[in-house]
């Protein structure tokens, strides 16, 4: 703690708490929305590619895939 | 020469010719731009003053918006009868035909917003010296709008909300075109003489002219497959 | 003249057909056939440059299509699903517009004879939206009498909407066109009175 | 060119478009949480000097510390709309498929930091100049290149077919990246005519080496993170994209096996 003389101090950002800790606090949500929103995707998209799959297995080499299943 | 200007004036006179027989679509067009006009007085108060102050901008955004309203018809038509594809199938560059198609559009939308601006300008009692530079401004300006919002029209052609989505597209491209034509009478207005931002404006219709057919002919050939 | 080659069509999820290949000499007439859904306007379009393949390419006269589009195109009539009819417009206007656009630019007695040609002398001056089906497509067919100078055709469905005269009167003009050493590419449901069959493409036998 | 060498040429790209994404998919997959990890590392550091290093400024108080995500923000959101023009223009060129679905990666990263930038902008505007907004050029262009970002992400979103929803995308990013200059320019000829804005945002304080140094490693924590994401949704979209392929089924079962 060189730059605070105490936790209430550092906190307060002289008298703009709102201005900082707003900026920061909006920053943070949306990095962690992101990252929710980036890796929810990922599992989602596998689970549907999934059952799609399961839906109408393939031959190997086979590549087709039915409009009905949508 | 004449095999490339041949399909170019094609598409420009039937362009203008379908426009004169759906004379009624256009007028709605230039009736959107009055209406809007008129209705600023209601919104900021008649003081004559402040209308003096706001009328470059008021016509301007109002002009930008009309613009806005029809440029979905711009190729919806063609694309829905089977014209547009035959037009792909032309031998000729695509890009011509697009300006040609453009063209008739400014002509058809874009023209009469100019012609009228004048007189609407009076309605805001805009000193008659700066009428001409208003009028300028929006000959040179219109243009680039149309242009630029040929690309928007093609990318968005046959979209579920297109229209909110090419809006979204196209008026942060639209900004410039608004800065320097507005600015262009406040110019005239203060003192400054409008000559650069008349010169910026014409600089940009010939960029624009040289550069968005091809944007639209690449946009319109995805849009069809 | 037409090679197409290890052609593949994904449309949307559906992988609609791969590895087509097919050469067309001087004169030939091919028929794309198959149930619907199999993918037989796309793979016209795809011979036509309207649509990319997603693999292979086509080759007119020694020259991939894509590099080489004007030329190509010069000597390409396609006629699609759409009969790129106006309706503000009258047949007259219609039939020039397309030539004229397409860099034809035939003589306006011309394009009265070719209408008159396909049964429409009477309907020459009335606005496309008080026409049927049928006549309207007609007016697209209208353009063949006036491209004999460009040798691929390209038809999809041409005969829908036709009379039993105007089907007879269709496939004798592109009989004719074979025999001038052109070549016609077309899909049809339903068997028009040919005197030498077309070659026919199954396309349900390609399909993925 | 004889038609063989042609078919060749044009084959031997086929194959590399579609080979390219399942070359990527496990190499995204490896380096995403490494990129993670520093994004992380230097965000602690970064924050540390920013809080506890770097000095109070003398003019501003506290409130500038604010800088430490504001300036790196928009630097990335700036940044990231070059990236993703620059690879729609290599997949319009090049044809190459994993080219678009990286600009598409890009986009909502870019779109969130330009907000960012908006944002924390304005929570350092109002106690600096007293009001929360000017029409300042750097504002208001920064707030354009959000609708340019919005604009992109709607209409690669509209397009419910993917080649076209590629293509269409890469012309707007490309149209909008010609524009970025034009409307940065315009603004500022608009904002010096119309002298309203009585404050200048151009002259920047002198700052303490602690300051830029902080203000650095945060840019680069934003880059790493930027990376991270982007690795992490490109591998969704290819997924998306080569359903249709054998190695992604391959990849599915044995996703399926792991969970």
């Amino acid at each position: 703690m060189m730059e605070w003389e105490s936790w209430s101090a550092f906190w307060d950002m002289g008298g703009n708490a709102w201005f900082v800790w707003g900026s920061y606090s909006i920053t943070a949500m949306l990095i962690v929305l992101e990252l929710v929103l980036v890796l929810r995707r990922r599992k989602e998209t596998v689970l549907r590619l999934l059952r799609l799959r399961r839906a109408a297995p393939y031959a190997t080499g086979g590549q087709r895939m039915n409009e009905e299943m949508f | 020469m004449n095999s490339l200007l041949g399909p170019f004036l094609a598409v420009l006179r039937r362009d203008l010719m379908l426009a004169w027989r759906g004379r009624a679509d256009v007028l709605v067009t230039l009736a959107f731009f009055v209406v809007v006009v008129c209705l600023f007085p209601f919104g900021v108060g008649p003081e004559t003053n402040q209308l003096r102050a706001i009328a470059p901008g008021v016509l301007w955004v109002a002009a930008l918006l009309s613009t806005l309203l029809s440029l979905h018809r711009l190729f919806a038509q063609d694309h829905i009868d089977g014209t547009l594809e035959q037009l792909l199938l032309s031998p000729e560059p695509t890009p011509l035909w697009v300006t040609a198609k453009v063209m008739a559009h400014w002509i058809v939308t874009g023209l009469p917003l100019v012609i009228a601006a004048p007189g609407l300008a009076l309605l805001f009692d805009v000193e008659q010296g700066a009428l001409g530079v208003l009028t300028l401004s929006l000959a040179l300006g219109t243009p680039i709008l149309a242009l630029l919002g040929a690309v928007g029209a093609a990318l968005t052609l046959g979209l579920r909300g297109g229209g909110v989505l090419l809006a979204l597209l196209v008026l942060p491209l639209f900004v410039p075109v608004l800065i320097f034509g507005a600015g262009a009478v406040d110019a005239h207005l203060g003192g400054t003489g409008a000559d650069a931002h008349l010169l910026l404006l014409a600089g940009g219709l010939l960029g624009a002219l040289a550069l968005t057919p091809f944007a639209c002919a690449a946009a319109l050939r995805i849009a069809v497959e | 003249m037409l090679e197409a080659n290890d052609l593949a069509c994904l449309k949307g999820d559906r992988l609609l057909f791969r590895g087509l290949s097919r050469r067309m000499a001087s004169g030939e007439m091919l028929r794309i056939a198959g149930p619907n859904g199999v993918g037989k306007t796309s793979l016209l379009r795809i011979l036509c440059g309207l649509a990319m393949p997603e693999y292979g390419n086509v080759v007119w006269k020694g020259k991939d299509t894509r590099r080489d589009r004007e030329h190509f195109h010069r000597e390409l009539l396609y006629l699609g699903h759409s009969a790129a009819q106006n309706d503000l417009l009258t047949p007259l206007e219609n039939l020039r517009f397309a030539c004229d656009a397409s860099g034809d630019a035939p003589a306006e007695a011309d394009c009265v004879a070719a209408l008159e040609r396909i049964g429409l002398g009477a309907q020459i001056d009335l606005p496309a939206r008080v026409l049927s089906q049928g006549q309207r497509r007609r007016v697209g067919l209208a353009r063949l009498f006036l491209s004999s100078s460009r040798p691929l055709w390209v038809l999809d469905e041409p005969f829908t909407a036709l009379d039993v005269a105007a089907v007879a009167d269709l496939a004798a003009t592109l009989s004719r066109h074979c025999e001038a050493g052109g070549v016609v590419i077309l899909t049809t449901h339903q068997d028009a009175p040919f005197d030498k069959p077309p070659a026919v493409l199954d396309l349900a036998e390609v399909a993925c | 060119m004889t038609t063989d060498t042609l078919n060749r040429a044009e084959r031997s790209r086929s194959l590399f478009r579609f080979a390219a994404p399942q070359v990527f998919y496990p190499i995204a997959g490896r380096l995403a949480p490494w990129f993670a990890g520093i994004a992380a590392v230097l965000t602690v550091v970064g924050l540390y000097i920013g809080f506890f290093v770097a000095p109070t400024d003398f003019q501003q108080g506290e409130v500038y510390r604010v800088i430490f995500i504001h300036v790196p923000a928009a630097w990335m959101s700036m940044l990231i709309y070059l990236v993703m023009a620059f690879w729609a223009a290599v997949g319009l060129v090049m044809n190459t498929r994993l080219s678009f679905m990286m600009s598409q990666a890009l986009a909502p990263t870019g779109a969130m930091f330009c907000f960012v930038a908006l944002w924390t902008g304005a929570l350092w505007g109002k106690p600096t100049w007293g009001t929360y907004w000017v029409w300042d050029a750097r504002l208001t262009s920064q707030l354009l290149l959000l609708f340019l970002y919005l604009g992109f992400i709607a209409l690669t979103r509209a397009i419910e077919d993917s080649r076209r929803a590629d293509r269409a995308g890469a012309i707007i990013a490309l149209v909008g990246a010609i524009n970025v200059p034009i409307i940065y320019f315009s603004v500022q000829w608009w904002n010096t005519l119309h002298q309203g804005a009585s404050v200048s945002l151009t002259k920047a304080p002198s700052m303490a080496t602690t300051m830029l140094s902080g203000m650095l490693i945060m840019a680069l924590a934003a880059w790493a993170y930027t990376f991270a994401v982007a690795f992490w949704r490109v591998r969704s979209l290819i997924l998306e994209r080569e359903r249709h392929t054998d190695w992604v089924g391959a990849e599915l079962e044995a996703e399926a096996k792991r969970q």
